[in-house]
C-alpha cells in the first residue's frame, strides 16, 4: 500500500529520505538549487522575525501565527508544484504565500491591513489570497480548507485540467470531522489532491499524544485507501523529494496522496500565547535540527556556500524586508466608504 | 405551443435542473441520493440516466465535505448545484456555508467569488418531527455574502435556478417540502425569472399579508376568507429573503397601512422580526395599526399531527390577525 | 510594554532578566510580564547594552510604555554621549506608526492625540481628556496636563434633568403613527378627536372624519357625535392661536430689533420682456411669473452681500449655512406662514418657480415639512399682488433682514433723459441695525437691481 | 365651446385652485382676480386648469381677455 514508509521519524534522527547529496561544486545546478532553497527558508524566517517585532509595536494586529522552525515544509512542498497547481493553506501560511511568489510587499501590506495587501487588506495574516498564483487562501477554521481543496480538485478533474491541489493543514485538523469526510470523498472520487499534514506536534497548546488516540497520522490517512507516508519536515531536501514523488503520483494516477511532515514550531501558537504547555528543553532540542542551519552546514561542508555568501544573502533579505515594511507603512488605507465592498460581486445579478 | 401545461412544483424544479444541465457544461448536481435514488423528494428522478454519474453525483453522507467541495468546484470554474436533503442537515455544513462560501469574496479582497447554488428542502407539515421539519432560512438570511431564495410558485420553481446559477455569488434556494406536490399549469416556454424582487400575489387595499415559501398559499387562502368578510387583503410574496426587496414591502404598507407577517420560522429573531423592523424604520408614519406576526410556536416541531398543526401558522390565525389590524 | 494582542491594554512587569550593563542580543528574553491572560516572556528586538531599566518590578503600565533603554553596540565605539538610546520594545507610537494611524470609522473620543499611557492616567484620575488642553509638542496632552486637570476644581455637576410632571394620571392618548402624521398635516388637534380603534386609539379614519366635520361649509352632521362641533371650534381656535403666535413674534421683533428701512425703484423692462419671450415657448404648466425672477435676484444678491443672510444670536451675527429664502405666504383663512426654499441661489429660475408653486400649494393644504418652517435665513414678502407699491415688513427674529417686493406696474420712468412708461417695481429692505448698517443694505438693494437688468443671467 | 361649457370650465378650474372661493358670488363684469383674491400664482394655476379643460393653449397675451367672468366666457366660447 504505502511506498517506502519510514515510521517514527523523530527529532535528532536523520531522515531516510535525505541522503546528503554528492560533493557538487558551488557552481553546479544542484548547488544553485540548494542555495535557492536556503534563500527561500531564510526569507520566510527573516520576514516573520520582522513581523513579530512589528506586532509588538502595534503596527500589525489581529492574530499572528508564526511559521518559524517549519520553513523546510513550505519550501520543499512548493518545489513540487507548478503554476497549474492550486494551494489551499491554513492561517499559518506566510511561508507558502512567499514561496508561491506573492511578493513580500504584498504580504507585508496585508499584515498591515493596507489596500495594497494581497487580499486588499480585508483578510490580514490569516487570510492571504492571490488568484493569479492559484493561491486559494489561508483558512482559519481548522479543517475548513479540506473540503474546498477536494472541490478544486474535482473541478480540475471534470474540466480535464492538469493541475493538482496541494492542501495544507496541521495535526490538529486530523481530529476534525471535515478531515475524515474529505479523506473519504477524495479517495472515493479519485480526486487529484496532495494532502500535506504539517505535524508540528501541537494543536494550539494540546500535544499530539493528548488529542489523538492514534498518533501515527499517516496511518490514519492510509485507512482511507490512500498512499501516505511520513517525512522529516526539518530537512528541506527530504521534503522536496517526498513532495515531488507524491505530486507526480497524483498527477499520474489522479488519486490523492498524503504526506505527514514532521516538524516543529519554535514560537508560541500565536503572538499572545504564554507557551506554558511545553518544555523549553524540547524547543531547544528541536532547534538543534533547525532546517536553515542544517542545510547551510551541509552546503558549507560541500563547499557550496561560504560564510560571507550566507551573510550576504541575509543582508540582502533584510534590505528587501525593510523596504516592504516601509512600503506597507506608506501604503494607503482603503477608504471607509468602501466598507461594504466585496460582500457581493459588483454588477447586475 | 404556449398553452399552459399541467405540472407540479417538483416537475418544474426538475425541468429547471435539466435546463441548466443542458445550457451549461459546467453545471452539475451533487448531493445525497440525488442519482440512483432519484432525490429524497424525487426532484432529480431520471436525471442520472439522462446525464450520467459525472454530472449527477451521489455523495457520501458528508454534508461538510460535499458542500465544501461544491465551493471548491465553483472556485475552480464549475457551476455546481448542491442538494442538501433538508435544512436540518445543512447545519452539518454550516462551517462551509458561512465561514467559506459567504466570506471568501470579502476576505480575498474581491478575488474569489463563489458561483454556487445550494438547494434544500425546508419546513414542516409532514409529521417528520424535530429533526426534519425546521425552517431556518431566516437564520441564513442573517448572513451577508449569500443570497436566499424561497420559490413559492411553479414559475419561481422553474425560473429561479438558472438566474441563481448565473449569479457570481453563492445562492441558497429553500424549497418548502409541502410544495413539491403543488399542482398547477406552466407555460412550456416558462424560463428564468428575476431573483431580486418581491411579488404582489394578490392586490388589495385594506391590509397587507406578507409571506414567503410554504406560507404564501396559506396567506392567499386567508385573503379569500377575508374578502368574503369584506376585507380586501393584499398578499406579498417575499421570494428573495436576502437581500430583501424593501421597496415592494414599503409600497404595500404605504397603500394599506396595516400588515400581518407570516413566517414559518420561530417568532424570536425571525425573518418576520426583520421585516417588521424595516417597516417601522421606513414606514412608521404610514402605520395605522400595530404590526401583527403569525409565526411558528416556539417549540421544536412535534410529531403528532394535531400538535404540529397547532405549532405552525395556519389560515385561521392569519385571518384573525388580519382582522385585528382593521378592527 | 509590548502589545501582544488587541485585547491587551496593560501589563505588569514581574521580572527583569537583565540588568544595566548587560549585553543583549536580538531575540534574547529580557523580562517577564504578566498580562490579563498569563505571564509572558518578552524578547529584545535589538542587540546592544542595557542602559537603564525604567519600569520597576511589580509596576503595571499601559501598552506602549518604555520599559528599558538599550544602547546599540556601535554607539560604544563612537561616543556614549551621542548614543541614541533605543527604546525596548518599540512602542506603538513610533512616528511612522502614528502618522499612518488607520482612519477612524466612527467618531471615537477625540483623545486620539493622547498616548495610551495618558488615557490610562486620565481614566484613573477621572479626567475627561476632551476637556484638557495639551501643552506638549503639537498640542499633545502630557501627564502634567492631566494631573493639572485632575487638581483643578471641577465644574458643579449639571443639575439633574427636571422631569416634566405629567398632568394628573392622564395616560398618553393612543394614536397610530399614520393618524399622528395626518393630524399634523391637516392641522387637526388630536386631543379633540375621538379614537375608535382598540383601546380608543385614534386612527386614520378618525382624523379624516374630524377634518371633514371641521369644514365650515359642511352640512350639519346628521347624528350624535360630539366630534364635529368640537373640531369646528378647534378650527376657530387654531386661527386665533396662529394670530396670537404671529402677534407675539412680531411684537418681539419690533421690541428687540432696531429696524432700518430702505427702498429702491427697479426698472423691470428687461425682466418682463424676457419672461414674455420665455413664456411664449413654455407649456402653460411651465410658465414663469415675475416673482420667480425676483426671488432668484434676491438670493443671488445675498451671495454678494452675505451680511444680511443669517441670524442675530447671543449678541452677534451668525451667517446662514446656505441661502434659504423664507417666502411669506398668506393663507386663505387668514394668517401667514413663511416656509423656506432651500439653497435658493443654486436653483434655476424654472426650479424656483416649481418650488414656489409647490410651497404655496402645500402651505395652503397644511402640508409643510418641519425643516421648511424653521430654516429660513431671510424672508421675502411679496404683497404686490394685493396692489400695493411697496411693503416695509417686520423682520422674523432671529433673522436680520426682510426683503419686500411691491407690485410690478407701468410708471413714468426716466432713462437717458427721456421719460417713458416702463414696468417698474419697488424693492424694499427691512434690516436689523445691530447686524448691519444702511450702507450694507443699500449695497444689497442696488445689487439686486443690477441683477434684474440681466434676466437671462439669472 | 358653448358659453355653458365655458362657464362650467371656469367653475371647475376655480374650484380646483381656490376651493373656498365661490364664483357664484362674483358679478360677471367684476375683476376676477380682485373679487376672488387670486395672486399671480393662483391666476397662473387658473390659466393652466382652464387651458386643460378647454383643450387649447392660452398665452400671456390672452390674459387681458381673462379679466372678468364675462370676458373669459366670451374668450373661451369664441374658439
Amino acid at each position: 500500500m504505502s511506498e517506502a514508509r519510514t515510521r517514527g521519524t523523530a527529532p535528532g534522527r536523520p531522515s531516510a529520505q535525505s541522503p546528503a547529496r554528492g560533493r557538487a561544486a558551488a557552481g553546479s545546478p544542484d548547488a544553485a538549487h540548494r542555495r535557492e532553497l536556503l534563500r527561500q527558508m531564510m526569507l520566510i524566517r527573516r520576514f516573520e522575525e520582522k513581523t513579530a517585532e512589528l506586532y509588538s509595536g502595534g503596527e500589525i494586529r489581529g492574530f499572528l501565527h508564526l511559521y518559524i522552525g517549519e520553513e523546510a515544509v513550505a519550501v520543499g512542498i512548493n518545489q513540487a508544484l507548478t503554476g497549474d497547481d492550486n494551494i489551499v493553506a491554513t492561517y499559518r501560511e506566510h511561508g507558502y504565500a512567499l514561496v508561491r511568489g506573492i511578493s513580500a510587499d504584498a504580504v507585508m501590506a496585508e499584515l498591515f491591513g493596507k489596500a495594497t495587501g494581497c487580499s486588499g487588506g480585508r483578510g490580514g495574516s490569516m487570510h492571504l489570497f492571490d488568484s493569479s498564483r492559484r493561491f486559494y487562501g489561508g483558512y482559519a477554521i481548522v479543517g475548513g480548507g479540506l473540503p474546498l481543496a477536494a472541490g478544486l480538485a474535482l473541478a480540475g478533474k471534470m474540466r480535464g485540467d492538469p493541475g493538482v491541489t496541494a492542501c495544507i493543514f496541521g495535526d490538529g485538523a486530523v481530529a476534525e470531522g471535515e478531515f475524515h469526510e474529505t479523506m473519504n470523498l477524495a479517495a472515493l472520487w479519485d480526486l487529484p489532491v496532495l494532502f500535506c499534514c504539517e505535524n508540528n506536534r501541537y494543536a494550539m497548546g494540546t500535544a499530539l499524544e493528548r488529542e489523538h488516540a492514534q498518533t501515527d497520522l499517516a496511518l490514519r490517512a492510509e485507512s482511507y485507501g490512500m498512499t501516505a507516508w511520513p517525512v522529516d519536515g526539518m530537512d528541506v531536501l527530504a521534503v522536496e523529494q517526498a513532495a515531488r514523488r507524491a505530486a507526480e503520483a497524483v498527477r499520474a494516477g489522479g488519486r490523492p496522496h498524503f504526506l505527514e511532515l514532521r516538524t516543529y514550531r519554535y514560537r508560541a501558537h500565536s503572538m499572545y500565547d504564554p507557551d506554558r504547555y511545553r518544555d523549553k528543553a524540547e524547543i531547544e532540542e528541536w532547534k538543534k535540527r533547525d532546517p536553515i542551519t542544517t542545510l547551510a552546514d551541509r552546503m558549507r561542508a560541500a563547499g557550496e556556500i561560504t560564510d560571507d555568501e550566507f551573510a550576504s544573502i541575509d543582508d540582502k533579505l533584510a534590505g528587501e524586508i525593510a523596504e516592504s515594511v516601509a512600503a506597507a507603512r506608506a501604503a494607503p488605507w482603503e477608504p471607509a466608504e468602501d466598507l461594504e465592498k466585496f460582500v457581493y460581486s459588483p454588477g447586475p445579478s | 405551443m404556449s398553452t399552459p401545461q399541467p405540472t407540479t412544483y417538483r416537475e418544474a424544479m426538475r425541468a429547471a435542473i435539466r435546463d441548466a444541465l443542458q445550457r451549461d457544461d459546467r453545471v452539475f448536481l451533487m448531493g445525497e441520493d440525488v442519482g440512483r435514488y432519484g432525490g429524497s423528494y424525487a426532484v432529480s428522478l431520471g436525471l442520472l440516466e439522462e446525464f450520467g454519474p459525472e454530472r449527477i453525483r451521489d455523495t457520501p453522507l458528508s454534508e461538510s465535505a460535499f458542500v465544501g467541495a461544491g465551493i471548491g468546484a465553483a472556485l475552480g470554474g464549475m457551476r455546481p448545484i448542491v442538494e442538501i436533503m433538508t435544512v436540518n442537515f445543512s447545519l452539518l455544513a454550516l462551517d462551509q456555508i458561512i465561514n467559506n462560501a459567504a466570506s471568501l469574496l470579502h476576505m480575498s479582497g474581491g478575488q474569489f467569488s463563489v458561483p454556487l447554488v445550494i438547494r434544500m428542502a425546508t419546513g414542516a407539515g409532514r409529521q417528520l418531527a424535530a429533526q426534519h421539519s425546521h425552517s431556518l432560512e431566516g437564520w441564513y438570511a442573517h448572513i451577508p455574502g449569500i443570497k436566499i431564495l424561497a420559490p413559492a410558485t411553479l414559475e419561481d420553481a422553474r425560473g429561479m435556478l438558472w438566474t441563481a446559477l448565473e449569479d457570481p455569488d453563492p445562492v441558497l434556494i429553500f424549497e418548502h417540502a409541502s410544495l413539491y406536490n403543488l399542482e398547477g399549469t406552466l407555460a412550456p416556454d416558462a424560463g428564468p425569472v428575476d431573483i431580486s424582487r418581491a411579488a404582489v400575489r394578490r392586490a388589495g387595499a385594506d391590509m397587507t399579508v406578507i409571506a414567503y415559501g410554504g406560507t404564501v398559499g396559506k396567506a392567499l387562502s386567508a385573503a379569500g376568507e377575508l374578502a368574503a368578510a369584506g376585507i380586501d387583503a393584499e398578499v406579498v410574496d417575499l421570494r428573495t429573503l436576502r437581500p430583501l426587496d424593501d421597496a415592494t414591502i414599503i409600497a404595500s404598507i404605504r397603500k394599506t397601512h396595516r400588515v400581518v407577517l407570516v413566517d414559518e420560522g420561530w417568532r424570536s429573531g425571525s425573518l418576520a422580526a426583520e421585516v417588521s423592523a424595516r417597516i417601522t424604520e421606513q414606514a412608521f408614519y404610514d402605520l395605522d395599526a400595530p404590526v401583527e406576526r403569525v409565526c411558528t410556536a416556539e417549540v421544536p416541531i412535534p410529531y403528532p399531527r394535531h400538535l404540529e398543526d397547532a405549532a405552525l401558522p395556519q389560515v385561521p390565525g392569519i385571518v384573525a390577525a388580519a382582522r385585528r389590524t382593521v378592527a | 510594554m509590548p502589545s501582544l494582542g488587541a485585547d491587551m491594554d496593560e501589563g505588569t512587569l514581574t521580572e527583569w532578566l537583565v540588568k544595566p550593563g548587560d549585553k543583549v542580543h536580538k531575540g534574547d528574553i529580557i523580562a517577564v510580564i504578566d498580562t490579563a491572560k498569563s505571564a509572558i516572556e518578552i524578547e529584545s528586538f535589538h542587540t546592544g547594552i542595557v542602559d537603564r531599566l525604567i519600569v520597576p518590578v511589580g509596576e503595571t503600565v499601559p501598552v506602549g510604555t518604555v520599559l528599558a533603554t538599550i544602547t546599540p553596540p556601535e554607539a560604544e565605539a563612537v561616543t556614549t554621549a551621542a548614543a541614541q538610546p533605543v527604546t525596548v520594545p518599540a512602542g506603538p507610537v513610533t512616528a511612522a506608526a502614528k502618522a499612518e494611524a488607520p482612519p477612524k470609522v466612527t467618531g471615537e473620543q477625540p483623545a486620539e492625540a493622547a498616548s495610551p499611557l495618558i488615557r490610562q492616567l486620565a481614566r484613573r484620575l477621572g479626567v475627561d481628556l476632551t476637556a484638557v488642553r495639551g501643552t506638549g509638542r503639537a498640542g499633545e496632552i502630557t501627564q502634567a496636563d492631566v494631573r493639572r486637570a485632575a487638581a483643578a476644581p471641577r465644574p458643579a455637576p449639571a443639575p439633574a434633568p427636571v422631569t416634566r410632571e405629567k398632568p394628573g394620571v392622564a395616560a398618553r392618548q393612543p394614536v397610530t403613527p399614520l393618524a399622528r402624521r395626518l393630524a399634523a398635516e391637516l392641522g387637526v388637534d388630536l386631543a379633540a378627536v375621538t379614537g375608535t380603534g382598540p383601546g380608543g386609539a385614534v386612527r386614520e379614519g378618525d382624523v379624516r372624519r374630524a377634518t371633514a366635520a371641521g369644514q365650515p361649509t359642511a352640512p350639519a352632521a346628521p347624528l350624535p357625535r360630539q366630534a364635529p362641533e368640537r373640531a369646528a371650534r378647534t378650527a376657530a381656535e387654531r386661527a386665533l392661536a396662529m394670530r396670537q403666535a404671529i402677534g407675539r413674534l412680531m411684537a418681539r421683533s419690533k421690541r428687540e430689533i432696531p429696524h432700518y428701512y430702505l427702498s429702491n425703484t427697479v426698472d423691470l423692462t428687461a425682466v418682463m420682456n424676457w419672461l414674455h419671450e420665455r413664456n411664449r415657448e413654455l407649456p402653460v404648466s411651465g410658465r414663469l411669473v415675475p416673482a420667480a425672477l425676483l426671488l432668484k435676484a434676491t438670493a443671488l444678491a445675498l451671495r454678494r452681500v452675505p451680511e444680511l443672510n443669517g441670524y442675530w444670536q447671543d449678541d452677534h451675527f451668525n451667517p446662514g449655512d446656505g441661502i434659504h429664502l423664507g417666502v411669506a405666504i398668506s393663507l386663505r383663512g387668514g394668517g401667514l406662514v413663511t416656509p423656506a426654499i432651500h439653497a435658493a441661489d443654486s436653483l434655476t429660475v424654472a426650479e424656483l418657480m416649481g418650488s414656489l408653486k409647490d410651497l404655496v400649494t402645500r402651505a395652503r393644504a397644511g402640508r409643510l415639512r418641519r425643516a421648511e418652517l424653521t430654516e429660513a435665513t431671510i424672508t421675502v414678502t411679496n404683497l404686490g399682488d394685493q396692489g400695493v407699491e411697496a411693503v416695509f415688513g417686520v423682520i422674523y427674529p432671529p433673522q436680520v433682514a426682510l426683503v419686500g417686493v411691491g407690485r410690478p406696474a407701468e410708471r413714468p420712468f426716466a432713462t437717458s433723459g427721456l421719460v417713458g412708461a416702463r414696468p417698474v417695481v419697488v424693492t424694499t429692505l427691512s434690516a436689523d441695525h445691530r447686524a448691519t448698517d444702511g450702507f450694507t443694505g443699500a449695497r444689497y438693494l442696488t445689487t439686486m437691481a443690477d441683477l434684474l437688468q440681466r434676466p437671462e443671467e439669472l | 365651446m358653448t358659453p355653458q361649457q365655458a362657464r362650467d370650465a371656469i367653475a371647475g378650474a376655480l374650484r380646483k385652485i381656490a376651493p373656498d372661493a365661490d364664483p357664484a358670488t362674483v358679478s360677471p363684469d367684476a375683476d376676477l382676480r380682485d373679487a376672488l383674491g387670486l395672486d399671480s400664482l393662483d391666476f397662473l394655476g387658473f390659466v393652466e386648469e382652464l387651458s386643460q379643460r378647454a383643450g387649447r393653449r392660452i398665452d400671456e397675451d390672452d390674459y387681458p381677455q381673462l379679466a372678468t367672468l364675462a370676458s373669459t366666457i366670451k374668450f373661451l366660447s369664441r374658439s
